[in-house]
């Protein structure tokens, strides 16, 4: 089969150009959303330099302090600097505490990554679970009711939320902490009591969102016409369901998941400040409210890099799962 | 247009609400009852009453007072994200079908850009360094809704802009702004409308979630969501008190989302017809 | 070898703390008065206070005066030592405040102002030659200016001791995550670790104080400040909730450099504008007292005279501002306010000030280096800013504090009321124990609450609330400390 | 001739029976629509678009569309009653011993796994062989339908394959189970004329060769007469005619039979009429060395044309020949990568923005799409639209343009009451109407039509046809008219021009081409064209319609 074996070669050779094209996006996009990040700081007129010299600023200590950390150049020059600090990994230090910023994102991010993960897998398996049988029995009762349950919770703010989790089950039923985080090696039990609130309180909007999603394209690719060919070749429910349809039906609920993940990582800071976990949206907050800019730009490259990576991997799934749209894009 | 909304039991529900949103956004100040700023030291924390409709907080104001107070503010803030993410959106979203592959090639990466931002983190951050008041919130949020409208609206000129209707105008002379205005336009707008009805709703709980973090308002105005973190914070004294806020917050955005989807069904079958 | 063997008494024998953390692990650096609760952890002190205020040998066995007032020398405790192995003997504690008076970045400098050289007089004997007479030396020894640092410590790399303390303390650190939470394990070098019973101390930032509660009764946390309204609410969920006596008030601080404030009869009608008592049945549950000046009622250092100065007068306050030539709702001033202050103070003031007719506007400054610290404490912008005092162990440092050229509460500095300064100058030339002590410190107190702008508001005591497996809480009025506390 | 069946009637094979449609509102689809086919005969339903061809076969492999239900009626399958089978039975027969191939084949693929999977996956679910002997089977199928490269076509994506492969794929889906009967819905419909033959001709040879009994349904008259012995003509939900083929086609019982015998008739015999206004006139459209195509890629290759004023050029060439492509050029809208355009003498070629917009607004080059409903605005009115080109022109006048509406309007002869009514509110031949409207009010000179009548019905046609017609002679407008179909060429044009491969390789005056192709590719597309034949032999008596 020396044909069969170029023809997977070429499919192989697509893949490969379909992710080398996505990459190729990647990186523009990753330069303007750090540009739009690194001018933040700019236009927010924030100067370390005053703080630095504190109560015994003279203009001219001043003016030293801002050269020795080039912000007399012009804003490219000074971007171009940071970026390239940023891809070696210095992020610049904390105007407030001098800590080098990555430092203190490392610090955090197993925290965030925990409950956004936990968030993410909470919401996707729930949210297909719910989409799946919504869409399989559309126009049922079952449906109405799914549906109805996603309208509800989408509107509900994830505050709101995890305020209903806290007096469910930290007050009333008292089996979950309603604060405090516990690393997942030293206790691995304790890290899933610590995030699991915070983290389903983040991924009530995921589901909502998905199962949506996915019961829409479930309908949509259930009236097509490859399935009724499928019927007549004779295949079973079963199949047809999940070999035929899932795949060509999961596209605008993966479309809809890259979209949630920055929603993810960013509405962490929310439950992070309810469940007073220390985790990266929370120092961001912080920090940005202290204009503590180096740790502020740092926490949003790093969410930036981790939602990038999201996006990469959906698209290279939806590649894989469906090459027509792969080619279309 | 209207009537065939009216035609969903979701629709004629959504409307109920949203015309009682408008009215507390427009004249609730003038219907409270109370000055909503009006600090009564012999009535803290009073539970629902016949004075006090909804009770009142830990500085003896009135709740009910404050809540309708909060809606003009809270619902201006979200008509003006919204207002923000449309024209940041829609405009180009339109262009970047109609002026050339450079352009396009830049609004996208600039979405994408944006959409790969965390959302509140971003919004927060932009917020603070931008000097913490409602106006840079809401603009900071806009700014970040901008690629919702921007791709709706794209989506939708794409697939109007390889009609054959376009290039029978093209062929007979029409500019781009000739063909924007008779051909794109008007079409552009239903699907925009969807997801400005939608988006609405989500500003409204953005604005809650900031809020609640003590981004963006300052006190002592009442927002909506600023009545749900104190109601939160004040659980225990009034253990019902964060209902009616969150049910206001709820109901809103529920509403605006049924709108939105029979708005979208409506249109769907409108043009299946 | 900390904490290696010995897991399960550790497990035992943990609290959890929600505070805050201080705004730097070295004593030299740490800028703030609430900071000694947390810096007092990792670091001993040469001497410490009672529960009623009154000094007590630390690291110093005893300490003595010279007939003249001008030399103060301390007898150390044999055989102290740091953490890191490195002896606090005379040399150290020399080592320590001369570091004091020469880092570029110290904070100390201005407390140890008094003290022109150090010496050792053998090992265990440090002398302080003082440049004038200060008998309030061996109180400021009480909290973070006599809090020792390792020198080793210092020499090798001041900056890392803002991050992770190296001093004799009960505790010794083990995991410090910025601005999140700092874990430590019991010091058994500590001179009185025999009355440390806590084997680990798990200090976290405060949580959101709507689910501080939560988390008490969730268990995430042990011990937490709560707010004097919450304490109905922990006592209905079984929380043990603990008041003491402290040196807490709150403040408008107002600066007569900024207009309208320039006017000295705006300022004083602001003070007449204000009704404490609303302000403590409203805010504090009726838990905190009305005060006019920067102490509370109890403490020695309140001046009795003063106390019915400036009671609420509201047709006294437009008087005088018409006087100033301000009709009513012709002014308005912009507060200046920081999220960590106490719910609804800020909106009543500003309903107070609404009342005699000043229109007023809140802004927020977030606490923290780049701004409420350099806005607010280091460049005094604003004209009037909302804040509290947590107290120093000396009532002295406590009024420079507030009224001093370089109080960093007394958002009128470096102005500082020349005849308040010579007050305090003879408090500090009077021993502790002179008769006429008391009176002394009172009109100082006086003299500052008077001339200075700034309008006190009121005093809340300590209030902890714990889980009941923390026993025997140690509240002395400047701080919460460990020495006697248990757990179950 | 082609092959017999002598057997005598036997069991009938399948068997409907008063079968009705109906709506979940209660409306009536399929009205009383009964028949009998035997093992191994051939039915041909035919019938107009909505008919009720499609839903009468649904209704016997039970795949309605969702709301549809039958309301009445057997359908007997051998001796199994299918109307009451339960799921577990349905998955024994369906293709197996049922089976069916669809019009738009590509659709009827799953397009994210490769057309051999789906092979080997319905060949499993219905024969239970193992991997690799399903495997084997299916590239055997594949060469049996025709691939040479079977295991190519075997990795490949439905997105990958033309229409004619992607249906020769479902028919090898459909047979790999040997199924006693297949049903082809259209399976023909969207395909060129030389794929749609070998199409044709693979189905029949299948019956042929694996004795299947089958069901054709198209809405061309043409391609069941071809194979099929027996032919049965639907309208509105029910039946009007049935019987065999020859005796349908020979002595049509009902009027529209009728009229579709005729229609069908009418373009080629019309080919007579047009009479060549040509003398030797300057070109109005002269096209000289044209090269021109995608990119890098070449499409029309050294092109000459001339066309005269009044004179219609026809035309013609496989899909993919370069036609629309050529007209898109000379419009300016695909840039020339050699040779010249001229209108009137004058370069019209490599013209930009503005003078290419003057030459727009001018109208004298007009362009009339193959699809009505997607050239016109949906939200525009016909009025709207036809005058859009004035507005456009700068002119403001209400009178003026009101009068050039009428008159455009007039010239096709739609009702000026039309004017105020949106597209979808119009017929396919008014909407075409329509566009030609649009074209006229611009005054052109020279029309160029790409499939103009494609999507029109036979009656429609015609009057379009009738009205190009007129306006050439009687306005001298001269047209290029490209039409798959060489009825309507041979009724329209003047002269024909055969493009193949993108470049000219026959013309001439349109009946001498024609009737006497000299390009061997003129002469495949010409047999490859579908003809009504009556000339089918008697057939025996196996199938009876009621
Ligand atoms: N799902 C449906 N719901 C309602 N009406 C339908 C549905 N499907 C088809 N119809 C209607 O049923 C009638 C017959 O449709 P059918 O598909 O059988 O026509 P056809 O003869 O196959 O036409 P074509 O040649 O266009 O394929 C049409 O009028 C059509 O509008
Ligand atoms: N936009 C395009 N980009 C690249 N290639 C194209 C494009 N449009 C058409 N082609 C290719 O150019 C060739 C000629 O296409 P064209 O549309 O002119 O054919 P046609 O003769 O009009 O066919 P049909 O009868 O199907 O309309 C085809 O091979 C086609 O694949
Ligand atoms: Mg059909
Ligand atoms: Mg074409």
């Amino acid at each position: 089969m020396v044909t069969g074996g170029t023809i997977r070669l070429r499919h192989g050779k697509a893949l490969l150009r379909h992710v080398g094209g996505t990459l190729g996006i990647t990186l523009p996009v990753f330069f303007i959303a750090t540009l739009i990040t690194f001018l933040l700081g700019v236009v927010s007129g924030l100067d370390p330099a005053a703080g630095i010299a504190g109560d015994a600023a003279s203009p001219e200590t001043v003016a030293r302090i801002r050269a020795d950390l080039g912000l007399d150049q012009p804003v490219v020059f000074q971007y171009l600097h940071w970026i390239s600090g940023v891809l070696h990994g210095d992020l610049g230090t904390s105007w407030f505490n001098g800590v080098p910023a990555f430092e203190l994102i490392l610090q955090r991010l197993p925290i965030s990554l925990s409950i956004a993960g936990v968030a993410l897998l909470v919401g996707v398996v729930f949210g297909l679970g719910l989409g799946l049988v919504a869409g399989v029995r559309h126009g049922g009762r079952l449906d109405r009711a799914i549906t109805l349950f996603a309208a509800l919770v989408s509107s509900l703010p994830a505050f709101v939320v995890a305020f209903v989790l806290i007096l469910i089950f930290s007050l009333w039923l008292g089996w979950l902490p309603s604060s405090g985080y516990v690393p997942f090696a030293d206790d691995p039990i304790g890290w899933l009591a610590a995030v699991s609130i915070p983290a389903v309180a983040l991924s009530v909007d995921v589901i909502a969102d998905l199962a949506r999603q996915l019961r829409t394209g479930l309908v949509v690719a259930l009236s097509e016409n490859y399935v009724t060919g499928a019927v007549v070749r004779g295949l079973s429910h079963r199949r047809i369901l999940f070999v035929h349809v899932l795949r060509n039906a999961s596209g605008p609920a993966l479309t809809v998941l890259a979209l949630k993940v920055p929603m993810l990582i960013g509405g962490a800071v929310v439950t992070e400040a309810i469940f007073n976990m220390p985790g990266m949206g929370k120092l961001a907050a912080d920090s940005a409210l202290r204009g503590d800019v180096p740790v502020v730009q740092g926490t949003l490259v790093l969410s930036i890099l981790l939602i990038l990576a999201c996006n990469l991997c959906v698209n290279v799934l939806l590649g894989v799962l469906q090459p027509a749209a792969r080619r279309r894009s | 247009m209207i009537r065939q909304l009216l035609r969903y039991p979701s629709a004629r529900a959504a409307f109920a609400i949203l015309a009682v949103v408008a009215v507390l956004a427009v004249f609730g100040p003038f219907l409270a009852p109370h000055d909503p700023l009006a600090q009564d030291g012999s009535a803290l924390l009073q539970p629902p009453g016949t004075r006090y409709w909804l009770g009142t907080d830990a500085l003896g104001r009135d709740v009910f007072s404050r809540l309708l107070a909060g809606s003009t503010v809270s619902v201006l803030a979200s008509l003006l994200s919204v207002s923000i993410g449309l024209v940041l959106g829609v405009v180009p979203g339109l262009l970047s079908v109609f002026l050339g592959r450079r352009f396009e090639w830049i609004n996208l990466r600039v979405i994408d850009a944006l959409m790969m931002l965390p959302f509140l983190v971003f919004a927060i951050a932009m917020t603070a360094m931008l000097g913490n008041g409602l106006v840079q919130a809401m603009f900071a949020v806009g700014i970040l809704i901008t690629p919702a409208f921007f791709r709706v609206t794209r989506a939708e000129a794409l697939s109007i802009a390889n009609a054959e209707y376009i290039e029978a105008a093209r062929l007979m002379g029409a500019s781009t702004s000739a063909i924007l205005r008779r051909h794109v336009v008007a079409k552009v707008l239903p699907p925009v409308a969807v997801a400005a009805a939608s988006m609405t709703g989500a500003c409204l709980s953005i604005v809650a979630s900031l809020t609640f973090l003590g981004i963006g308002v300052v006190p002592p105005d009442p927002t909506w969501g600023g009545l749900l973190a104190t109601d939160l914070a004040n659980l225990y004294d009034r253990p019902f008190g964060p209902v009616a806020p969150a049910l206001l917050i709820v109901a809103t955005v529920w509403a605006l989302n049924a709108l939105a989807d029979a708005l979208r069904d409506s249109g769907r079958k409108e043009t299946a017809a | 070898g900390c904490g290696g063997s010995g897991d399960k008494a550790a497990e035992k024998a943990r609290v959890r703390w929600a505070f805050m953390l201080p705004t730097s692990w070295d004593p030299v650096t740490s800028r703030t008065g609430a900071d000694i609760n947390t810096v007092s952890l990792a670091y001993a002190s040469l001497t410490r206070l009672d529960k009623d205020g009154n000094v007590q040998p630390a690291l110093a066995q005893s300490w003595t005066y010279s007939p003249d007032g001008r030399t103060l020398t301390f007898q150390l405790r044999d055989k102290l030592k740091f953490t890191d192995g490195t002896p606090l003997d005379a040399a150290a504690v020399k080592a320590f405040f001369e570091r004091g008076k020469t880092q570029k970045d110290s904070f100390l400098r201005p407390e140890i102002e008094s003290i022109a050289s150090f010496d050792t007089d053998g090992p265990l004997r440090v002398v302080f030659h003082l440049s004038r007479l200060d008998y309030q030396l061996p109180y400021v020894m009480a909290g973070r200016v006599g809090a020792i640092a390792s020198p080793t410590a210092a020499a090798k790399d001041k900056a890392k001791l803002a991050l992770w303390p190296i001093g004799a303390g009960p505790f010794k650190m083990v995991e410090f995550v910025p601005e999140s939470h700092a874990y430590f394990v019991k010091n058994p070098d500590y001179w009185d670790a025999a009355n440390i019973h806590v084997e680990r101390l798990e200090l976290t930032t405060l949580s959101e104080p709507t689910t501080t509660i939560a988390s008490l009764v969730s268990g995430a946390i042990d011990v937490a400040s709560i707010g004097p309204k919450r304490v109905e609410e922990a006592r209905a969920r079984k929380l043990t909730v603990t008041t003491a006596p402290s040196l807490n008030a709150s403040d408008l601080m107002i600066n007569r450099n900024k207009p309208p404030f320039d006017d000295p009869r705006v300022a004083e009608a602001v003070r007449y504008a204000i009704d404490r008592g609303e302000l403590v049945k409203t805010l504090t549950a009726g838990l905190g007292t009305p005060t006019n000046q920067p102490f509370p009622p109890h403490y020695f250092a309140f001046d009795p005279q003063t106390r019915d100065k400036w009671a609420y007068d509201p047709a006294r306050a437009k008087a005088l501002l018409a006087q100033a030539g301000h009709a009513p709702g012709s002014l308005t001033v912009e507060i200046v306010i920081n999220p960590l202050i106490n719910e609804g103070l800020p909106e009543l003031l500003q309903a107070q000030l609404g009342r005699v007719g000043i229109k007023s506007r809140l802004r927020i400054v977030p606490p923290g280096s780049s701004s409420w610290q350099s806005e607010v404490y280091i460049a005094k912008r604003p004209a009037t800013a909302v804040d509290g005092t947590v107290g120093r162990e000396s009532p002295v440092q406590n009024l420079l504090a507030v009224y001093g050229p370089q109080g960093i509460m007394n958002l009128s500095g470096p102005y500082a009321p020349p005849a308040f300064l010579k007050a305090i100058d003879e408090v500090r030339a009077t021993p502790i124990d002179a008769p006429q002590y008391k009176e002394r410190l009172q009109r100082a107190t006086r003299l500052g609450a008077e001339q200075s702008p700034s309008v006190w508001l009121f005093s809340t005591p300590f209030i902890v609330a714990t889980r009941s497996r923390v026993k025997h809480l140690n509240i002395v009025p400047s701080q919460i400390r460990w020495e006697g506390v248990t757990v179950e | 001739m082609r092959h017999r069946r002598p057997e005598p009637p036997a069991e009938p094979l399948l068997s409907v029976r008063n079968l009705h449609v109906v709506t979940a509102q209660g409306r009536e689809l399929v009205r009383d629509v009964s028949f009998e086919l035997a093992a191994g005969g051939t039915l041909g339903i035919v019938g107009e678009s909505g008919s009720g061809k499609s839903l009468t076969c649904r209704a016997i492999l039970d795949v309605l569309p969702p709301g549809l239900n039958i309301a009445s009626g057997s359908i007997r399958f051998g001796d199994v009653d299918l109307s009451r089978l339960d799921t577990a039975s349905w998955k024994d027969l369906r293709g197996k011993a049922l089976s069916a191939v669809f019009q738009d084949p590509g659709s009827y693929l799953n397009p994210s796994i490769p057309v051999g999977r789906q092979l080997v996956e319905a060949i499993r679910a219905t024969l239970r062989l193992g991997r690799t002997a399903a495997r084997d089977r299916a590239l055997e199928l594949l060469r049996q339908v025709g691939f040479e490269d079977a295991s190519v076509v075997y990795r490949q994506y439905p997105f990958e394959l033309s229409g004619g492969m992607a249906q020769r794929v479902l028919i090898a889906i459909a047979i790999c189970a040997g199924p006693r009967l297949l049903i082809a819905d259209e399976a023909t419909t969207a395909l060129d004329v030389t794929v749609q033959a070998e199409v044709l001709d693979l189905i029949d040879r299948l019956r042929r060769d694996q004795a299947l009994t089958l069901i054709l349904v198209s809405h061309d008259l043409a391609v069941v007469s071809q194979i099929c012995e027996h032919v049965i003509v639907m309208r509105d939900g029910a039946i009007v005619d049935a019987g065999p083929t020859r005796s349908v086609l020979g002595n049509p019982q009902s009027a529209y039979t009728r009229s579709l015998i005729e229609d069908h008739a009418v373009h080629t015999i019309e080919s007579a009429c047009p009479t060549s206004v040509s003398g030797k006139r300057t070109p109005l459209l002269a096209v000289k060395g044209l090269h021109a195509g995608y990119g890098i890629r070449t499409v029309i290759e050294d092109v000459d044309l001339e066309l005269a004023p009044g004179e219609i050029l026809g035309l013609i060439g496989e899909t993919g020949s370069g036609k629309t492509t050529l007209l898109r050029t000379i419009l300016g809208l695909i840039p020339t990568a050699s040779g010249t355009i001229e209108l009137d003498g004058a370069r019209i070629d490599g013209l930009k923005a503005g003078p290419l917009r003057e030459l727009r607004r001018s109208g004298a080059l007009q362009y009339v799409f193959q699809d009505p409903l997607r050239s016109l605005d949906p939200d525009l009115t016909i009025a709207a639209s036809v005058t859009e080109g004035l507005h456009l022109r700068g002119e403001t006048d209400g009178a003026s343009i009101a009068q050039a509406l009428g008159e455009a309007l007039q010239a096709v002869g739609l009702d000026a009451a039309l004017a105020s009514r949106l597209p979808r509110h119009l017929s396919g031949g008014q909407r075409q109407r329509a566009v030609i409207a649009r074209a006229l009010a611009l005054d052109p000179r020279v029309l160029l039509l790409d499939e103009p009548v494609s999507a029109l019905d036979a009656v429609n046609r015609l009057h379009v046809l009738k009205l190009l017609r007129g306006l050439a002679q009687e306005k001298g407008i001269a047209q290029v008219f490209i039409s798959h179909d060489l009825g309507s060429v041979a009724g329209i044009a003047d002269r024909v021009a055969v493009l193949y491969r993108g470049r000219i390789v026959e013309t001439g005056p349109a009946d001498l081409v024609l009737a006497n192709p000299s390009h061997p590719y003129t002469r495949r597309l010409l047999a490859a064209a579908p003809r009504l034949s009556a000339q089918r032999s008697e057939a025996p008596a196996v199938f009876t319609a009621h």
